[in-house]
């Protein structure tokens, strides 16, 4: 199994998710993060005083799947998310040792 | 005589002027700050509100309108002991008592305002410490000399409803609290911005509203004074709201809610010398004027001068205070304005000569009553605190406890 | 004849007398909550101010106001079918119109007072039946005997804004439905704190200014009596603040935020049945022992009695109004204070009684209306709906969309 | 390639990024936790009411670094974020297979 870690921009959430339940991929959690990047952040005015923003508003999917599944989701992502500006965010690929879903005991693959 | 129209009047405008600290003040500084200071600002707002009030009911107000002495006057009205239900002020036709409120919430606000200078690294000792001391060695005489029969009263200057009483004591103190104070530790460029733009707009919408009461109320009756205050008061807002929004629209690119809503207030500091003496186009014209040159002197400060008055007390009250107060005999030359009681240039010398010796003794009183906060209980709290955050190191509480 | 200075204060105080309820206690209380029940403890307040306003035009006004029998009044205003346009209300310079709703704003505020006690788990149909009989049961007798030409007024007691009918009702009733409601399942230990002390703290300065309205209003005119109550109101809420930040500091070690405005709200409570009667050193005296007490009554229904009255309405309020209303006649003798009809251990005695026959049939009657409820609504969520926070659960509404 | 996690005080943040910039690493995400260890919250008093406030407010960081720039960047947050007093943090080190760069689709070292 794997864990999936996307970083991405917030307003391609809804995008990603549709492009997920597309393909079939049901369980998907969100964090909202601020990131630092190749996208420098922004730099906002108060009373003439420049005040620098370094850290944008991110959105952080954590998704467990299958071996099988990992490039299928890594596409899936990339579709919804992509608008071909800096800053549309970062995929990772972790390995996932075990998982269980909590009501079932289920574990392995039959909990993702 | 008592008249109920003037007393049912200055009784609301009282409401509105409690209004102008509790909780506009409080709001509209609380959301400049960032997060972790929120708590800390709104407790300074009430303990300053709370301290001054028992000071104007210990002798404050005695000190400052009772007796006819050319700079201060005298202890007959201590605790408030002659203040019976039924005898009017002097002067008017609303019961002392009433007076005694109204003047009680202009000794209120004034010394709050400063608190926009220290905020986010002052000790709460120091805060109400050199609040009590500057409430009756700053404020009381000064009110004495403009507007208890003083020697500026005696030289006829004109301060309708707190230009140089209010606005230039509490800026021209704010700069050198902040001075001696030293800057947070972040200035000028690791300062973090407003946390909440939204609360500084409706404690600026707050103060906008119980601004009527503050220039309003200043006719001490309800007539045709209070009603062209309250006309020129809303104008002079109105318009620098636009003017200061139309300047950052020019050099930043983008119009911001919080540079909209501090050219409001440099207006209502600008007009509020002379909301009662100029009529409707004199208004327009100093709410022009009032961000123009407000906007100017907050740069000034920050750029130049380098002072960190975190919340631009002296920029946007000091200065707009001054230049009502100078501009005004020139205003009233204009439509809806009073006649003056001698020329123009000898009008505007008065002025001038209030502006600079009221700035002067704020400024050498002040000095001297930072220096002893500073030997006594001590101006900053440390490193770690100012790091951490006022709230909860100096106050035991979080301001937001939202996801818990 | 009616006069249009006292008309125009008496509406204006109405304002701010509505504003007390819409918004400041309800963000008085919203913000001693947790962030998942924000919005239930606001539409708690809008709900029981709506339906005090319906049931005082159907019938409220009428019973307590109307007829001068000993223990009710009688139902001729019913549906206020005889107010007419020009005629003052008995007594006054002021139409009728305007008496009605002055007097709402005080039926709507002290059933919505009674909130603090039950927020957190109640059911808001139980609110809802609760709020209604209570006012009908509970404060149009009390107002009725105090304010309508009843058995206590006969008997001369003096309770200028209310000390004993919204104060004292309202906090003895909030203690009985706390203790027959329950405690919220985490108390006490793992109650968790005020979500936005922020919030708190302008709920209070709002329900400060309103309460200009409640007590110098209470004078009914604009003139000496309105304005001695404004001045004594202020006084004993300022110095009723710095006591309680004082007793912080000195027993916590920091003076908190949300104690202070505690404290004002403390010291407005107990100054509301005096307000009107008294001068400004009595004033100063009864903050000190409104925050001095009622510190006291906090910690002892919380510690000793172990009743989960959530927000203290007890302990501030009904502790607050009581001592008002028995110290009264001692502090008219003090300087500005009125002249008392009967021997101050006699007019002590008439205040007494009042305290404690008024606390009785609140405590009896709040626990009969309550059986009801229980009986007929239920009093409770269950325990999911109150881990999971009332705002979805009843009213299907989530207080923070902060992120997006 | 390894993601490192790191668990340090909010008021450290600051630092910290000057840190990492200061040894070329550009690429960070910051989320709002809030933490529970040997530093055991603290109590606030309201009302006289003690309430206690067991998990106090942290930073996660989160980082992905080629595997040679591990040392260096771990030394980097220490550096930021050390006051010597309870409650200074963690800093976790785990291996990730694989990382993508959304706009480009560059992968690997290449994609950090």
């Amino acid at each position: 199994m794997k864990l999936i870690i996307a970083i991405i921009q917030p307003h391609r959430l809804d995008a990603v998710r549709e492009h997920l339940t597309g393909i079939d991929i049901a369980g998907l959690t969100v964090t909202e993060v601020r990131g630092y990047g190749r996208q420098k952040g922004h730099t906002e005015i108060y009373r003439g005083a420049e005040y620098q923003i370094a850290f944008l508003p991110k959105i952080k999917l954590e998704i467990a799947v299958p071996d099988g599944r990992v490039d299928d989701v890594v596409q899936a992502i990339t579709a919804g998310s992509r608008t071909g500006k800096i800053g549309d965010g970062k995929i990772f690929v972790l390995e996932l040792e075990q998982a269980l879903r909590v009501r079932t005991g289920e574990t392995g693959d039959n909990a993702l | 005589m008592i008249n109920s129209g003037d007393t049912a009047w200055i009784i609301s405008a009282t409401a509105l002027v409690l209004l102008m600290t509790l909780p506009a003040l409080a709001l509209f500084y609380g959301g400049l700050v960032q997060a972790k200071n929120i708590l800390s600002v709104l407790v300074q707002c009430f303990a300053v509100a709370c301290v001054a009030s028992v000071l104007w009911f210990a002798c404050g107000y005695s000190l400052a309108f009772s007796g006819s002495g050319p700079w201060i006057g005298d202890l007959n009205a201590a605790l408030l002991a002659n203040v019976t239900r039924s005898a009017p002020h002097p002067g008017t036709a609303i019961p002392e008592s009433v007076y005694v409120m109204f003047e009680m919430a202009f000794a209120i606000i004034t010394p709050a305002l400063i608190i926009g200078a220290y905020v986010e690294r002052i000790k709460f000792e120091a805060v109400l410490l050199i609040s009590a001391l500057w409430l009756l060695i700053v404020y009381v005489p000064v009110a004495h000399w403009v507007w208890g029969g003083g020697w500026l009263a005696a030289r006829g200057v004109m301060d309708f409803a707190g230009g140089i009483v209010v606005h230039v004591t509490a800026g021209v103190s704010a700069l050198v609290i902040a001075a001696m104070l030293g800057a947070r530790h972040e200035f000028p460029h690791g300062i973090r911005p407003p946390h909440a733009p939204w609360m500084v707009m409706v404690g600026a919408s707050l103060l906008w509203v119980g601004w009527f009461g503050f220039n309003a109320g200043s006719a001490l009756s309800a007539g045709g004074d209070a009603g062209m205050a309250l006309l020129a008061t809303h104008l002079a807002a109105a318009t620098a709201t636009l003017v200061w929004m139309a300047i950052e629209w020019i050099k930043f690119g983008k119009p911001s809610l919080v540079g909209a809503v501090t050219g409001t207030i440099a207006g209502l500091a600008c007009i509020t010398p002379a909301s009662g003496y100029v009529g409707p186009l004199a208004a327009v014209l100093l709410g022009v004027t009032a961000s123009a040159v407000c906007f100017t002197a907050v740069l000034l400060v920050k750029r130049v001068v380098q002072v960190d008055d975190a919340l631009d007390v002296l920029g946007v009250h000091g200065v707009g205070g001054a230049i009502g107060s100078l501009l005004l005999p020139f205003l009233t030359l204009l439509g809806g304005g009073v006649t003056l009681a001698r020329p123009v240039m000898a009008q505007f010398a008065v002025q001038a000569i209030a502006v600079m010796v009221v700035g002067a003794w704020s400024a050498v009183a002040t000095f001297a009553i930072t220096k002893l906060a500073a030997w006594t209980v001590g101006l900053r709290v440390d490193l770690e605190t100012e790091t951490q955050g006022l709230d909860f190191a100096a106050h035991g509480e979080t301001g937001y406890h939202v996801n818990r």
